[in-house]
């Protein structure tokens, strides 16, 4: 009996010392799981999910705070993405939230002022100009993220939605009558 | 190297103490349930024993009387084995041997067979065996009555040259599609009585003991 | 709106494809009701009746049409499969639960045609043999065997009456059964050959019957229904394993000849490993497939607890097909060699 | 405070379900449950190792440095498993003998460790214990219905072995539910179990799919069945 | 004069249907009172649009400037004058419409300087610089712009391949074509031959096109040139690029690469004939031959001019008969359906078929797929297409892609031998154009990313730089003694912007009110404001980055 309990009391001694030194050897520094995130993340840095960018939104995903259903520009395809990742369940967006059609901003070069505010909105740089100048937004950088709405002084900035060009067209889920979905887009 | 040695310190120290608090009340239950366990163990044994022995024909203790049985062909015992004399008001009133049919459908199928000294069943029981579920699987006690028919018969009940299956022409019982396993626990039935037979004087020669 | 191609090519369906599979089966079909009696046509037209219940229940339940799938042919083909498999002249009640294992849960309950995991005619007989050994194991005795030979009136009554006639009258062991409980009773080979059951190479009846599904595999690949590979690979593997089980101990194990022709091995060469829906399909899977069943089956047969390990082998495989295809894709066109 | 007790309840016998949602610990799931005593037997040991390896866990978690959590959290179910284990070798060696190796297997069954990780390490002595008995729990009612059915679909009885655990007179409690029948003895092998466990899983699907319908065609179109 | 076959895996032999159209000499087509002229007949960027609406232009004037690396110029097919350049329909899957010149022709037809290039003294390599406006593309169907591919690169060509081997059922007219216009097009393989610097030059027909090359061979015996007129069994899709590559050299084209990598380049031989008529003429493409058959009253081929309306040239074809179900357009087995017959006629297009129900049946409804692998057996890029359909379906496009997906050629074998009738190429043009949306999605993603985070640094070091001069200026400050007030800088930027902000609501009201085309005095008074705001206020430089 006592010589079970010393075995069972050395090797409790001896592993846990070994986890111990193991465990400041071979730390990890950073979060490789929000990298993960953050690559399904849009990157339209929008902040509709609550965080200043896709990037905190995904540390914060990735230390379990935040839910996966809060970027509706990743649409459900995303949220999907994020589930697989992190071995949840997939849910569907909260109310009043929910993915709109893929947009891009416009400037009216009728009414900007050049008053620069939109060009420090924007997240991704999409916006080119100078003080006193015309701005214009790079249609193939912009997000959508409609970051440059609010801070316009005069509303010059509208959404346009992008439609579908021969350019952009894509082949149809078959079994699908193309032309209905046609005329119903 | 300070921040090393601390941690170290400190997770084998919990771990220690884990391990002796769950080795102390791990030896504590043993302890505890030590004579509980092997009388249950013994009770089981006991009553598998007795399964081939009619109740009230013995009242000596049937495991702590317990005899080693040389390995021999006839009993298909490769491995030495066990016999268990029983007694019923000091004398012998049975034996148990323990046997082996080789030659199951799959594999070995173990017996307990009991012997009155006349030479008589009391009755036989298999206690291992790996036949077909369905098919082979009849002789076990748990499927089917069939094994009961060995109580009463003996070497001359019925005549050697009907100890075999009815499809083989004997007067045992068999089902339909499935004869290997039944044949064979009959053959090893029949040199089992062969055996007791062979060595009658020594097996009820034994000292039994009674301490029931 | 479905885009090119728009031509297709003539007269292939599934509803075709399985017909002429069927008719593949009608020499074997033929030579079995010529050597163990018309008993299996009643069996054929149960378990077929069966088939087209139980899958017209099964897609009511799953809420799918019953038009294309109830008349593609498949479930007749699956029934026909398992009649031939399983004996014939048993209770109704057998050929009903082995259907139900075969169209409900093997088939339905993965998904239907094309979804099925497992060969749904086997997944019928494994459930069988498995639950019911002792029906599964008396086969109607070849013709000229039997005291009594139940015409077709009789073996309706013994199918779904009882009728009053003992098993032993009309059936017999098959030479499987018979091999292996001579082997398994200390007896050798030339004991169980020895017995009347016995013909030429394998069971007598039942080498002619193997011989007619044999030619009704050639009418398969010849019709590019089936490829080569499973059926050659099969029958190889059966050869080779049972050749050097026999070298190694001639007394107690059956040549290679005697088990390509005996149980189900030509059965399942041809109609049952083909079954393109659970076999392997790449070229060189194939070959794995069907070679790794046909060494089970001779295994099975030699060491295991059920005669014949058709059934079991290629079910044993049908598990492991999705992960054979998986290494074994063959070299798509423009990627160089070795290169995955 | 209710709402909690009742979340947990109804996290371990149905939402969150060991045996038929989580798909964990099927070793024991499929090899012991062959008839309903056995595997209610089954469940309620290591409902009792879970009950009591989460409240231990609970109560030690804030002496455990993180990297040894797992070796003392084994260390802790392993202990009240060889515990159970000797317990009933001395007292009920009839299930004990049919139960076999499934008894110190609990050890490893992953439900148990997952629990006192998951939940134990992070919340109070009660509600660990109440999750540790509800989980637990909700594997004995899966071992249960499962073996209650392979039992009624092999043999046609229910309860039998009844005696292993209550002694001999309990013999007089088993059901024959269909008499004279055959019994499909693929249910009680193996293959009957894994048959049974994914129609198990199939209906608790359905139900949850049923009870989702309303609120979902209101939210949602329904997708297009391909 | 065949020489020798290679094996190719995969295909198969639908009805060929080549003689309804293959027996008349090729027609050329009237001028049409107008033409369409899309400006992407190519693969690649668009043409840049040169004219605009009212502008007259002359026929082979140049209308669209190539754009980019990988683009052809498109140029006007008769004279007359610009009508519009706006977006038309024209043929394509989608059915969408897209950007196109719309020329009135004036009747007199009146060309463009045009001059032949001295290609026998360019040495090779610098051809295809003189060929850039050209707008040559190959018109086998993937219309690749042919400068491009006449570019070695780098690479040496050791063969030139001419590939005449027409596979598709119903087209004739690279058939006809080399019949008639053996010489011209043999003319063309030796100016490409001589371009890229190739040591021979074999020709692939298939050998149910006898005559077609039977023409060949005279033309080389005539011109004395080293080619080699090689008759490929027929056998659907010998006539793919890397199909006939392996069947006259044995050579795989490795996946992901082009011929050129393996030292061949392959062309149409209608290519080969457009470049001769520019090399010789000086002329660029301006017409191509296109079969016109199936459910039309006189199926034939017509030389068209690009441009001219389709429902001109069926019309030019008898017209179709009754009970016409609608139109393909290139071939049965990968043509795609023509939403309007007004479309114009493309580069691209080599074939019309009208259809009916006959000819075309309606696709029976989809069975599940049952594993048979008859796709697999005819599958010329040795797919294993069922599974490909598998993952596409699930759109589990990772899986997809790793069984290859990107190296179908969709020549349509698997759909056409499907027992279940699935339309698999369809699920695998599905799979691949959502792959390359998503590739080009995560292409954006990582782009936005890359700048929002150089963006989040370069405020970091603002936000240092700015408060490293407040700190000086206030260490200034406490030196001098002065007090700290309100700015009197920002307090002046502040009015100034808000009285941009008014302005600029009302211009906004005003433009809301009215046409922006047509300024107001009060408009163009607020803009002039604004104007000279801009010109007059200082540049400030600091909020800019």
């Amino acid at each position: 009996m006592i010589s079970a309990i010393i075995v069972m009391a050395v090797i409790g001694l001896v592993l846990g010392s070994v986890l111990g030194w193991a465990e400041l050897f071979y730390r990890v520094a950073g979060d490789p799981l929000a990298d993960k995130i953050n690559d399904i993340l849009p990157q339209t840095q929008c902040g509709q999910c609550g965080f200043p960018g896709c990037r905190p939104y995904a540390e914060a995903m990735a230390k379990g705070e935040a839910d996966i259903n809060r970027c509706p520009p990743g649409g459900e395809p995303g949220i999907q993405r994020l589930a697989d990742l992190l071995g949840v369940e997939a849910k569907p967006f909260g109310e009043g939230v929910a993915p709109k059609p893929k947009s891009v901003a416009l400037i009216d070069e009728n009414t900007c002022i050049g008053c620069t505010l939109c060009i420090q909105a924007c997240p991704v740089d999409a916006i080119v100009g100078a003080s006193k100048q015309l701005h214009v937004i790079v249609a193939d950088l912009c997000t959508g993220c409609e970051l440059c709405l609010a801070p316009c002084p005069v509303d010059c900035i509208h959404m346009e939605v992008v439609h579908e060009t021969v350019n952009n067209w894509k082949w149809r889920y078959p079994l699908i009558p193309i032309h209905q979905q046609r005329e119903a887009a | 190297m300070n921040e090393f040695s601390h941690n170290i310190k400190l997770t084998s120290l919990s771990l220690f103490g884990f391990s002796v608090v769950g080795a102390v009340l791990l030896a504590g239950t043993f302890q505890l349930t030590r004579p509980s366990i092997e009388k249950s163990e013994r009770d089981a044994k006991i009553k598998l024993i007795a399964q081939v022995l009619p109740a009230g024909s013995y009242d000596s203790d049937l495991v702590k009387s317990a005899h080693p049985l040389p390995a021999d062909p006839l009993l298909g015992l490769r491995k030495p084995g066990e016999y268990y004399p029983a007694t019923l008001a000091g004398k012998t009133s049975a034996v148990v041997l323990e046997a082996i049919a080789p030659d199951g459908y799959d594999g070995e199928i173990k017996l307990l067979v009991g012997i009155q000294p006349d030479g008589q069943l009391t009755g036989v029981r298999v206690t291992e065996h790996h036949e077909t579920p369905g098919l082979g699987d009849y002789i076990d006690i748990a499927k089917s009555q069939w094994i009961r028919q060995f109580d009463g018969k003996s070497l001359d009940n019925p005549k050697p040259d009907d100890w075999k299956v009815k499809k083989d022409g004997g007067k045992f019982d068999y089902m339909t599609g499935a004869t290997i396993s039944p044949r064979a626990v009959v053959k090893a039935v029949e040199h089992a009585l062969d055996y007791f037979a062979q060595h009658k004087a020594e097996l009820l020669a034994q000292e039994v003991n009674h301490g029931q | 709106m479905i885009g090119s191609p728009f031509i297709l090519k003539e007269h292939t369906s599934v509803r075709f494809t399985m017909i002429k599979v069927m008719a593949a089966l009608v020499p074997g079909t033929l030579a079995y009701a010529w050597y163990f009696g018309p008993g299996i046509w009643i069996s054929l037209v149960w378990c077929s009746l069966l088939g087209i219940g139980f899958e017209a229940v099964a897609l009511v339940i799953r809420g799918r049409p019953l038009q294309p799938a109830l008349t593609d042919g498949s479930v007749l083909l699956t029934a026909w499969l398992l009649a031939l498999s399983i004996p014939t002249l048993a209770p109704w009640w057998l050929y009903m639960t082995g259907m139900f294992f075969a169209v409900v849960v093997a088939k339905h309950l993965y998904g239907g045609l094309g979804q099925n995991l497992f060969n749904p005619a086997m997944v019928g007989y494994a459930a069988l043999i498995i639950s019911f050994p002792v029906f599964m194991t008396q086969w109607a005795a070849p013709t000229t065997l039997a005291n009594i030979v139940p015409n077709l009136s009789d073996a309706f009554d013994l199918v779904f009456v009882g009728g009053s006639i003992t098993p032993d009258a009309y059936t017999s062991a098959t030479v499987l059964d018979s091999l292996k409980t001579a082997t398994r009773g200390g007896h050798t080979v030339l004991d169980a050959f020895a017995q009347p059951i016995h013909g030429l190479i394998a069971g007598k009846g039942m080498e002619l019957v193997a011989i007619m599904y044999l030619f009704g595999g050639l009418f398969m690949i010849s019709n590019r229904l089936i490829t080569w590979h499973i059926p050659v690979a099969f029958l190889a593997a059966i050869a080779l394993t049972a050749g050097v089980l026999q070298g190694l101990d001639p007394a107690h194990h059956a040549g290679p000849l005697f088990h390509m022709m005996a149980g189900g091995s030509m059965l399942g060469a041809f109609f049952i490993a083909t079954d393109p829906v659970t076999a392997c399909t790449t070229p060189r899977g194939k070959l794995i497939f069907a070679g790794l069943a046909g060494f089970l089956t001779v295994i099975i047969r030699t060491f295991g607890g059920y005669p014949d390990g058709v059934a079991f082998s290629i079910l044993i495989l049908n598990t492991a097909a999705p992960f054979i295809d998986a290494f074994s894709q063959p070299r798509v066109f423009g990627h160089a060699k070795g290169v995955k | 405070m209710a709402s909690e007790t009742r979340d947990i309840i109804i996290n371990g016998l149905w939402k969150q379900n060991p045996g038929v949602v989580q798909i964990l610990g099927m070793c024991p799931t499929l090899a012991v449950s062959t008839s309903l005593v056995n595997g209610l037997s089954l469940g309620l040991a290591t409902a009792v190792v879970m009950a009591l390896s989460n409240t231990a866990a609970a109560l030690v978690s804030r002496l455990v440095p993180p990297a040894v959590r797992i070796p003392i959290y084994i260390l802790i179910i392993a202990t009240l498993v060889t515990m159970v284990d000797l317990l009933m070798h001395a007292y009920l060696l009839q299930l004990y003998l049919v139960l076999g190796i499934y008894i110190p297997l609990i050890v490893v069954n992953c439900i148990v460790l997952a629990r006192v990780e998951a939940y134990a390490s992070k919340h109070g002595a009660f509600y660990s214990f109440l999750d540790g008995l509800m989980m637990g729990l909700g594997l004995s009612l899966v071992l249960a219905v499962l073996g209650g059915m392979r039992e009624i679909f092999g043999k046609g009885l229910l309860l039998s072995g009844i005696d292993l655990a209550l002694g001999p007179a309990a013999n007089a409690y088993v059901i024959h539910v269909l008499p004279g029948y055959q019994g499909l003895l693929l249910s009680i092998l193996p293959p009957g179990a894994f048959i049974g466990l994914g129609l198990l899983i199939a209906a608790r699907n359905r139900i949850e799919q049923v009870r989702a319908l309303p609120r979902r065609s209101a939210s949602l179109q329904p997708q297009q069945a391909t | 004069m065949s020489g020798k076959v290679y094996p190719i895996p995969g295909g198969l032999h639908p009805p060929e249907h080549k003689t309804e159209s293959n027996a008349k000499a090729i027609i050329v087509a009237p001028l049409s009172a107008h033409y369409v002229v899309p400006l992407r007949q190519h693969i690649g960027q668009p043409a840049r649009a040169l004219v605009k609406a009212g502008d007259s232009v002359l026929k082979g004037q140049m209308i669209g400037a190539p754009e980019g690396r990988i683009s052809a110029a498109v140029h006007a097919p008769t004279s007359g004058r610009v009508v519009a350049v706006e977006a038309r329909p024209v043929a394509h899957p989608s059915g969408l419409p897209d950007q196109c010149v719309v020329i009135e022709a004036d009747g007199k037809d009146t060309a463009a300087d045009m001059q032949p290039i001295a290609w026998r003294d360019l040495p090779p390599g610098e051809l295809h610089q003189r060929l850039v406006n050209m707008g040559l593309a190959g018109q086998g169907g993937a219309v690749f712009p042919s400068h491009v591919k006449l570019a070695t690169g780098g690479t040496p060509i050791e063969t030139l391949i001419l590939n005449g081997a027409e596979c598709e059922p119903w087209i004739t007219c690279d058939d006809r074509l080399m019949r008639e216009r053996a010489t011209e097009i043999m003319q063309g393989a030796e100016i490409m031959r001589h371009a890229l610097g190739a040591k021979r030059i074999l020709v692939g027909i298939e050998d149910n096109k006898p005559e077609a090359a039977q023409a060949m061979q005279s033309a080389c015996e005539q011109l004395k040139l080293a080619a080699e007129v090689t008759a490929v069994p027929t056998r659907y899709p010998s006539g793919g690029a890397k199909q006939l590559t392996q069947l006259l050299t044995g050579l795989e084209t490795p996946s992901g690469k082009i011929s050129t990598d393996i030292g061949i380049q392959v062309f149409n031989v209608a290519t080969a004939y457009a470049l001769q008529r520019a090399v010789e003429l000086g002329e660029p493409m301006l017409t191509r031959v296109v079969t016109i058959t199936g459910h039309v009253a006189g199926p034939c081929n017509i030389e068209a001019r690009l441009g001219t309306p389709i429902d001109e040239l069926i019309r030019l074809a008898g017209g179709d008969l009754a009970e016409t179900s609608g139109h393909v357009i290139g071939g049965p087995m990968m043509g795609f359906d023509l939403d309007d017959t007004a479309s114009p006629l493309v580069k691209s297009v080599n074939c019309i078929i009208a259809k009916n129900q006959e000819l075309f049946p309606p696709h029976p409804p989809a069975m599940p797929c049952i594993r048979c692998g008859q796709c697999a057996l005819v599958c010329p890029a040795v797919l294993q297409p069922f599974e490909l359909y598998w993952h596409a379906k699930s759109k589990n496009f990772a899986k997809a892609r790793a069984y290859k997906l990107f190296d179908c050629i969709e020549c349509g074998c698997c759909s056409h031998v499907c027992p279940s009738h699935i339309p698999l190429v369809d699920f695998y043009r599905f799979a691949k154009s959502e792959i390359a949306a998503d590739d080009r999605a995560k292409l954006a993603a990582e782009g936005a990313r890359q700048r929002h985070e150089f963006q989040l640094l370069r405020q970091e070091r603002e936000k240092k730089e700015k408060a490293e001069r407040l700190g000086k200026k206030a260490s200034e400050r406490l030196d001098t003694g002065a007090v700290a007030a309100d700015d009197p800088e920002a307090e002046r930027k502040k009015a100034i912007l808000e009285a941009a902000i008014e302005r600029a609501r009302q211009a906004k009201e005003a433009v809301h009110a009215k046409n922006t085309e047509s300024l107001t005095p009060d408009q163009q008074h607020q803009i002039d404001e604004i104007e000279a705001r801009r010109q007059a206020a200082p540049q400030d430089s600091e909020q800019q980055a």
